[in-house]
């Protein structure tokens, strides 16, 4: 007998509105099925009447966590469209924060986990480290969380001489911490315990579902935007794209613990090759006509935007595709076959981010059961009878 | 190889270290130079006759141009919608607008958001 | 720019005059037209022969009287979008779900915000949209207005 | 006696709620932050709770999605009796940027009755606690001479009004 259970928009696990209805046979998840929308604002067709500058702003509000990719990505494409050539100085401060966004994105990954298995050492340590990549952010672009540095042909800020010492020795620091996470990542048995083995995800499974991102990476995809199709200073860097095989959620662990220490490496470099000059180029308000896809890698992988201009200065049409929604197809199958107590952490592996997803199903190969969900209301209406006649 | 207790050492170290926590009303967090705080209109630059330029680029419609003496129309910033973005400072052709560093602004209602600084 | 040129020349060379519209735009990225009746054959032939494994996104834009709808696949580090064109009065393509299952919710999507009926698809339900969207109102066709009430 | 205990008790640990009604999620890591060591507004008392049965304040961030009004007005129901909401950012006050998206109502105050807004976009962790301490000091005149006399010695500048 399969019981369904929903588990609602608001649960202290996810931080934000997903609908999971899940259905058990005892302990074990024989089927899922996600309902979204809860974070659907309609931004593709706000974003048809409003300018381009204003669009950097609507762009960058998709997913509060990974905003600079979006700007990053958005205000590519559109320098691509007008021809125009971005100063290299603007090219390596626009990586730096990108860099410093997924640090800070990491470190909050890594904390969430901890917390979402119980263990809250990990996540008071490791969002305690994360405010010191918060001040380096917040001393670069003047807020802590939305990074509003990018703009049509550059970067709206420059980085000081101060500010550069303070990156460095700020980085100096993240380096250490990170590394001891890392080894926390990789030999704390609390973490092993609930981490190892858990949300299976072979690597060819993977590759037909278009798994992107760390949670891919951790099934031996070597597939990263910032090497396969470089963007912004991620040519004159040198970096290597961190791989496991372990294909479960210890191996996500592993895989943005080795992410951290090596944006902290490329942040470094940037620091040091700083080219002088321009920051920005000048942009005309209106934009040619034409359509081109601008390709980045956000914390959670790749992060893809297609832009249409037709002449006057609002896009024709814009359409975003957030990482999450490519990793939901191979979370759902990881989590089939699962526990009920693991559909936290397995689900966290991807560090969804419902903001950006704002649009997804699952892949709902339904062996023939019928099985019936229940909307809210008639929840609320069987129990109500449930009790009636109970009592009565 | 997997040990227990492998954060027990940070732990007891950090039992001598100064505490992380600010405590926040009594100890201030410094705010760096150029935080992006409440905007501030500096009504002698505002030449009240750009028909809001800055009004145009907002992104949250923030900015509503009240009419002064029929001698043209200067913005007033609903704080409530405003994401302190800094748009409006840098479309501004004149450079009237500036964020200052203030960001504490909880209010109890709407009304008292509406910052109208003329 | 070995990578698109080869891609290029082995579309060419496998469909001729059928694929029109063949342009790179810069390093990487492949545009290509297509009938829609043989969006099929094109994507098994990638998968094939040019080993592609991975849809990025399906994009449908309104264009006036007919919708466009891009594929866009990365093979060899080379983003390829397919073009093709459907006429608005009945929108319909056939799922692409068989050669690749990660395209299942990109088809989803378009199907719900544009009213692009997907036929074979394996599980039409709604999106995106909220439960008390009424039927038949695609919010991301040009015809759909928002009307903004003064909040 | 008892009654002021029980107000005494409530306005010294009020217990928070966290709800997202849609918003980018920005300012959901700015209220975490807040309750993380740097921040710790565990010194009010201020506990996140994870079920609305158990909260006095509900912390709401997001603009409203037409979806998730109905499942806000819900969870604001579900809550004890003297319940207050404390909007979260521009989004959750007005709408913010998202004010003309067609799956977006605007503000919280669509939904659910609001008793205390904190605008920015995320406003920094000690935005949001001068946001709480504020709304406790509308239960409590100690609160409020608190704010008071710390912004006469101008260690908090917050204007505002």
């Amino acid at each position: 007998m399969s019981v369904s259970i929903p588990i609602g928009p608001q649960h202290p696990a996810l931080k934000e509105p997903v609908n999971l209805t899940v259905t058990l046979d005892g302990e074990k998840i024989v089927d899922i099925d996600m309902r979204l929308g809860y974070n659907h604002r309609g931004i593709e067709k706000g974003s048809e009447s409003r300018n381009y500058i204003q669009n950097i702003y609507l762009t960058e509000r998709i997913c509060g966590i990974c905003n600079v990719a979006h700007t990053t990505t958005f205000c590519q494409g559109v320098e691509e469209l007008l021809g125009l050539e971005v100063p290299k100085r603007g090219l390596f401060i626009r990586t730096l924060l990108c860099e410093l966004n997924r640090i800070h994105s990491h470190l909050l990954w890594l904390g969430v986990a901890g917390h979402e298995i119980g263990f809250d050492t990990l996540f008071m340590y490791s969002w305690r480290d994360r405010e010191i990549v918060m001040d380096l952010i917040e001393i670069v672009s003047g807020n802590r969380v939305n990074i509003a540095i990018n703009a049509i042909g550059g970067v709206r800020r420059d980085v000081s001489d101060d500010m550069r010492a303070q990156i460095l020795q700020g980085i100096s620091q993240l380096e250490a911490r990170s590394q001891y996470y890392l080894d926390v990542a990789s030999t704390e048995v609390t973490f092993l315990r609930r981490t190892e083995g858990v949300g299976k995800l072979p690597k060819e499974k993977a590759i037909e579902l278009c798994a992107v991102g760390p949670f891919a990476r951790a099934s031996g995809v070597e597939y990263d935007v910032r090497k396969d199709d470089p963007f912004a200073a991620y040519p004159y860097l040198d970096f290597k794209v961190r791989t496991s095989d372990r294909c479960d959620v210890l191996g996500t662990a592993i895989v943005r613990a080795l992410e951290i220490v090596e944006s902290c490496k490329m942040c470094r470099q940037v620091i040091e090759e700083l080219p002088a000059g321009e920051i920005k180029a000048k942009a005309p308000r209106k934009v040619p006509p034409g359509e081109v896809v601008s390709k980045t890698e956000a914390p959670r992988g790749e992060l893809i935007h297609y832009i249409r201009s037709n002449g006057t200065d609002r896009p024709e049409r814009l359409k975003v595709r957030a990482p999450t929604l490519a990793n939901i197809p191979s979370v759902l199958y990881s989590l089939r076959g699962g526990y009920i107590a693991d559909i936290p952490i397995v689900f966290a592996a991807i560090d969804p981010c419902m903001a950006c997803m704002d649009r997804v199903i699952l892949l709902d190969t339904d062996h023939g059961k019928t099985k019936r969900v229940m909307t809210w209301e008639e929840l609320r209406q069987h129990g109500m009878e449930w009790y009636a006649d109970r009592k009565g | 190889m997997t040990r227990i207790g492998s954060m027990f050492p940070e732990i007891w170290k950090h039992l001598f270290k100064k505490r992380a926590t600010v405590l926040y009303p009594f100890e201030r967090l410094n705010v760096p130079k150029d935080l992006r705080g409440k905007p501030i209109l500096d009504e002698q630059k505002c030449s009240l006759k750009c028909k809001g330029a800055c009004a145009i680029d907002c992104p949250a419609k923030a900015i509503v141009m009240e009419k002064v003496e029929e001698k043209g129309s200067r913005p007033v910033f609903l704080l409530d919608r405003c994401t302190f973005c800094g748009q409006c400072s840098e479309s501004c052709p004149f450079g009237a607008i500036k964020l200052s560093e203030e960001f504490e602004l909880a209010q109890y209602d709407r009304k008292s958001l509406v910052s109208k600084q003329w | 720019m070995p990578a698109e040129n080869e891609i290029q020349d082995k579309l060419k060379g496998a469909f001729g005059e059928r694929i029109s519209e063949l342009k790179t735009t810069r390093g990487r990225r492949v545009f290509v037209r297509v009938p829609p009746s043989l969006v099929k054959e094109v994507i098994s032939y990638l998968k094939q022969d040019l080993g592609m494994t991975h849809i990025t996104t399906i994009t449908a834009t309104d264009v006036g009287e007919e919708i466009e709808v891009l594929y866009h696949f990365l093979c060899r580090g080379v983003t390829v979008s397919l073009r093709t064109s459907v006429p608005k009065a009945n929108p319909a393509i056939d799922t692409i779900t068989p050669i690749i299952p990660g395209a299942v919710l990109y088809e989803r999507e378009i199907q719900d915000l544009l009213g692009l009926k997907v036929k074979g698809h394996p599980d039409p339900r709604r999106l995106v949209l909220p439960e008390d969207w009424p039927e038949g109102v695609y919010p991301l066709r040009k015809e759909y207005k928002v009307k903004v009430e003064e909040g | 006696m008892l009654k002021n205990f029980v107000g005494w008790s409530r306005v010294k640990s009020p217990w928070v709620c966290h709800l997202n009604t849609g918003g980018c999620n920005g300012c959901d890591i700015e209220v975490l932050a807040a309750l993380m060591p740097r921040f710790d507004v565990e010194r009010f008392g201020i506990l996140l709770k994870g079920t609305p049965r158990h909260a006095d304040v509900l912390v709401c961030t997001g603009a409203i999605t037409r979806q998730m009004k109905d499942r806000a007005v819900r969870i604001y129901e579900q809550m004890p009796e003297p319940k207050f909401v404390i909007a979260v950012g521009s989004c959750a006050c007005s709408g913010g940027v998202f004010w003309d998206c067609y799956n977006v109502l605007g503000g919280i105050d669509k939904a659910i009755p609001v008793n205390a807004y904190v605008p920015g976009c995320p406003p920094r962790p000690d935005a949001i606690i001068h946001g709480v301490v504020k709304l406790l000091g509308a239960l409590d005149p100690r609160y409020a001479q608190l704010l008071e006399d710390l912004k006469r010695k101008g260690e908090i500048h917050a204007s505002g009004e």
